[in-house]
């Protein structure tokens, strides 16, 4: 039987190699997809998230595990989708029109990756239609927006009002983050959440997707 | 390419408001010639610029630098620099940018006439070239604006031009998330360089017979994302230290082809480019915390030639508008600066007391310390080429860091231990020729971020 | 009421961060024992205090408190002083003052509690009798408000209590807008220290049987409203010197009724209270240029115990939220003093600089030169009563401004001239009997603003 | 005949009797009063403010140039409103609830009587109502708000709100001024104007009075 304390320990050193490997051997011995991710995985991810929390490990150990992450759901995604599970959910990312600083958002990128959710990352400088678009012809659920210059924020409000007048407003929810987002600000344009870091975006979204109307 | 000769200073005569080659410009502002000046950044409030909301902008500005001409004049400063760093939209759009330009200059000459008020206009405008990945560097949309709003910029009254280029930028973001030293070496020992020689060539043919000083450019997208991302605890500030003493080659460039100075305020490295080319440098720390909390707030400071808040928003406090409040912070400290430097032995004194308020406590602080900066600068000097002087940087940054810490000079907390011995590693693995790391690094990286050919590799 | 033998410092000793008395408060936080700390205030943004918005002005000060903690804890500060300064229905309605009290107290200590941080909580109720003309002084809503306060104070985890106490306050601003310097010197020695001595007993006994420190009274009512008025052309600065000077016996009754320092921040007058009461002092000059712009910014900073941004708003900036930043900026500033004031020698010189900064340009920054305070403190030492005090202090400033200005040591615009010779006249002319000014001012004075028996006269 | 340039001098020094003894002087010799008033005491104070706004006066003595306008005023207007002349205006000023600062609210007091408006000053901590029942009862057309704290200005709103409610926002202007206000803010109230200074708020006023409804 395979080892699950070293799958657990290959996500939380970033040694993808080895999760993939120790994931494919735990299917090979039809371990349940859906257990193996609740009962290793994902606390495997958390105790990197609360690592990165509690200051002892930097971005590129996060970084590291949640590829480590990706490359085992790789295995397990299909797997759920046959058994009818559904996935963490699919986030649009972007930093809004006008705004060109994408650090912060790739690193939100990568964190909602490793914890599970599928993302469709629209770069920089992101039009609202783009957003529109990835609601509605991608299927996101989830529209992350991105902005570092005060002078870029009221871009957001334009993303909200783009995809009301798209009419998919209430099927989609929208997390804003960025060094001047504040949660007033985010109430002001009705965003449905606001994050100040990296690993609270995954906790955010976690719960907006538990908010997502079933329809979407 | 190598540094023709450095006259580096002795530690002594490596004091602030002193710089070798001192700078004239705007109205008879004299930089680096024994006086300590305050520069100015200031922005707007969130708004979105598009022509509904532009007279509201032009009100904006011609508020802030009114404002700020006449509390100059109250506070007496013996000189100002004011910097305005266009929006993006002002550059793609470059007569956005050159008419608040115009409205700048027009209201500094006026105080000049009217208060003898000496103060120089530096403007900064974006280098848009940023805004799509992978970023074309030489052509296109982004490329022709800039080309255009750097041209025009000396006839609509800029003083003093400077750039934040973002050459390797694309290449330098992910080696910084993923603390991958080899990969950002990549970035500003080989891609910055190609591009600042090309981009400068520009920048000086547009200064070429005006009375605009091409002034600098700065490491800003890659030394202090570093900082800022350390500051929030995501890279290991030893890291961000290493990134920081690497950056220098890069900025270096500039100069070697004719920029003259003050460097850019954001460029926390310029102690170095004071000790290698000479110039006059604009520093910023405590001041600036409006934009940057940092661990540098003192020793930035030791041996600056221009002090600055970095930038600060159109935001009403208590007394006044934000920037008003910057400019008073500013013209105080420099006033202790030029008291104090009345006597060159004073000015050692206080130059050692802002230095040993913050070098033990962070490595990003430590390699600020003007004896180290001249040591690792004397290395710097002496390799030929940009690429050699990246990894000479890099691996005597990291030497003087280690060096500090095991002689109990420097503290470095225990989650970074691990980090000084990895990057002594990297650092020793790069190559000694740069087309073996060129060779390296080409596979590692995808064209949907970044384009070779853009900076004559392929 | 003599000062009883006050031992005025020798000028060597007269030095930032040493007091004669230093006082220990809240998380074992020594002030004025050796080193200067960061003092910062904070407040909200524009917002109305009612029931409807308390859980948000709840959650404001809770974010600010937090955040200030976690970066005082970053830049490893000595120590640090936080001051909640009340809005005015805060103490009108004290179970709201209150209640902020304690959301702030309980975060101190649990950041002394997980990080070690030492800091304490200074409390200054508004004095809200000043919201009445005439304004009762000793009784009705607005005293009784005040008093419950006070008293419960201490036990919602005040560890200082300080007042802007505003005793004379009605009589003074006629005084200041006409430029009436017996209508002021009324106010400042005859009105105020009468009902300091009430409200100081209230306090005393407040704080008695607690750990409270009594702290502070300031004259901010009066001198810094003479300085504002100043800085905006609307008073000489000639006159607002020596306001400032002729504050210092009412704020000594405090200290004289048993307050102990440190003083309250926008108390510019400080250096004259730690010359003659021996107390540390909290000082705010450049640092708080976001609350006034003022030109005394470095010299303030001359004999600081304590170094404060005397208030910000909760305003976003670039970095951070603006108390944030200016607690990044002092923690700096602090860094630096305590540097040069690992030796005493360094200690002078560095205080000296920042006398030097500013001392020649203003006569409000002269009349804080230390060697000044040291002069014009032993005089007023001399006399017996604060009238009499208060009436040595404005004709010994007056003299000090005069003769500095005459030997070139100090810069009097020119139509600040003729107010020289003009409130020189005034100064004489004020009766030797303290009771001879009070029959020459009662009949001045209407019921409608002043009610002399709220002060024990009639 | 009266010598019109010392009467201009006595409101230049601020000399209060002399000014008084020229005006009843100039009456008794039937000088026109609305002549006096525009040819030499308003120029006198023009000049006043003048040396204001460059800096040559301080507060103190264009207050007692504004005394002894008061002065000369107090003979003539009787004479202008025998004669259907209009004064310059009533003004109801006050410093809003809650706030408690009354130097800037006095300065600009002083400054509108010196410029020949009538002034009802209801002082410090003034409630909405009261300043509705200013305008309603006393006859103020323009009502000046003054705030030194960001935490009173929401009062202004409060103001103009109870103006509204009373049916009477039409027929009175409403100014504001003090530290923390803005153009801006004024504008976001409904405000009809905002001056950073006293005598600025005299030329506002002025120009608020002749936007004045004829009604009022
Ligand atoms: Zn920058
Ligand atoms: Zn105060
Ligand atoms: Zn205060």
């Amino acid at each position: 039987m395979v080892d699950r304390e070293k799958l657990y320990q290959a996500i939380l050193t970033g040694d993808a190699k080895s999760a993939r490997a120790l994931t494919e051997e735990a299917l090979k011995e039809s371990v349940d997809p859906k257990e193996l991710l609740d009962k290793t995985l994902i606390p495997a991810m958390d105790e990197v998230g609360r690592l990165f929390e509690t200051n002892e490990y930097f971005v590129p150990e996060l970084l590291i595990s949640a590829r480590a992450m990706k490359s085992a759901l790789e295995l397990i995604k299909p797997l759920l989708a046959e058994k009818g599970a559904e996935p963490a959910g699919r986030v649009a990312i972007g930093t809004v029109k006008g705004d060109l600083h994408d650090i912060g958002k790739n690193l939100v990128a990568a964190m909602l990756e490793g914890g599970g959710f599928e993302v469709v990352d629209l770069g920089v400088d992101v039009s609202p239609e783009a957003f529109v678009t990835a609601a509605k012809d991608k299927g996101a659920s989830i529209i992350a927006l991105s902005a570092l210059l005060t002078t870029t924020m009221p871009a957001m409000k334009k993303v909200v009002a783009a995809l009301e007048e798209a009419g998919i407003r209430e099927r989609v929810k929208v997390m804003i983050g960025g060094a001047p987002i504040t949660q007033r600000y985010a109430d002001e344009i009705g965003a449905d959440g606001y994050s100040d870091n990296a690993s609270g975006a995954v906790a955010l979204a976690r719960s907006l997707a538990a908010k997502v109307p079933a329809a979407a | 390419m190598p540094v023709s000769q450095p006259t580096i200073p002795r530690l002594e005569e490596f004091l602030f408001g002193h710089a070798r080659c001192p700078v004239t410009c705007g109205n008879h502002l004299e930089i680096g010639a024994g006086t300590v000046i305050p520069e100015v950044n200031f922005t707007l409030q969130a708004i979105e610029i598009c022509p509904e909301n532009w007279a509201d902008i032009r009100e904006q500005y011609s508020l802030m630098i009114e404002d700020l001409c006449r509390r100059a004049v109250e506070l007496e400063v013996p000189g100002i620099l004011f910097e305005f760093e266009t929006l993006p939209p002002m550059t793609v759009n470059p007569a956005w940018g050159l008419e608040i330009t115009e409205i700048l200059s027009e209201t500094i000459d006026r105080f000049h006439q009217s208060h003898g008020l000496r103060a120089a206009l530096r403007l900064t405008p974006n280098d848009t070239r940023d805004h799509r990945r992978p970023p074309r560097m030489r052509s296109g949309p982004f490329w022709e604006g800039m080309v255009e709003f750097l041209h025009k910029a000396p006839h609509a009254g800029a003083d003093l031009l400077a750039i934040e280029s973002t050459g390797g930028k694309e290449v330098s973001d992910e080696g910084l998330m993923n603390a991958d030293l080899k990969k950002v070496v990549f970035a500003l020992g080989v891609l910055a360089p190609r591009d600042m020689e090309y981009l400068w060539g520009e920048i000086l043919s547009a200064c070429e017979g005006t009375d605009t000083v091409p002034s600098g450019d700065t490491a800003c997208g890659f030394a202090n994302t570093a900082m800022v991302l350390a500051d929030r605890n995501m890279l290991p500030k030893v890291f961000a230290a290493v990134i920081r003493v690497a950056s220098v080659p890069r900025d270096l460039v500039a100069y070697r082809v004719g920029a003259r100075g003050p460097s850019k305020d954001c460029a926390y490295e310029g102690p170095y480019l004071k000790a290698l080319a000479g110039v006059p440098i604009s520093m910023e720390g405590r001041t600036a915390a409006c934009a940057h909390l940092s661990h540098v707030g003192n020793i930035a400071q030791a041996v600056c030639d221009c002090w600055s808040n970095e930038s600060v928003q159109k935001v009403r406090l208590l007394s006044a508008d934000a920037p008003t409040v910057s400019l008073e912070q500013l013209a105080y400290d420099c006033r202790l600066m030029n008291v104090a430097g009345q006597s060159r032995e004073d000015a050692r004194k206080l130059r050692d007391w802002l230095v040993e308020s913050d070098s033990a406590l962070d490595p990003q602080a430590y390699v600020l310390r003007p004896d180290v900066v001249l040591r690792i600068a004397s290395e710097i000097a002496r390799e030929p080429t940009p690429y050699l002087q990246t990894r000479r940087a890099a691996r005597a940054a990291l030497r003087e860091i280690n060096r500090a810490f095991e002689e109990g000079r420097l503290r470095i907390p225990d989650r970074e231990r691990r980090w000084l011995e990895r990057l002594a590693k990297e650092a020793e693995e790069l190559p000694d020729r740069e087309e073996d790391l060129i060779a390296e690094c080409l596979p590692e990286t995808s064209r949907e971020t970044f384009l070779p050919e853009e900076y004559g590799l392929s």
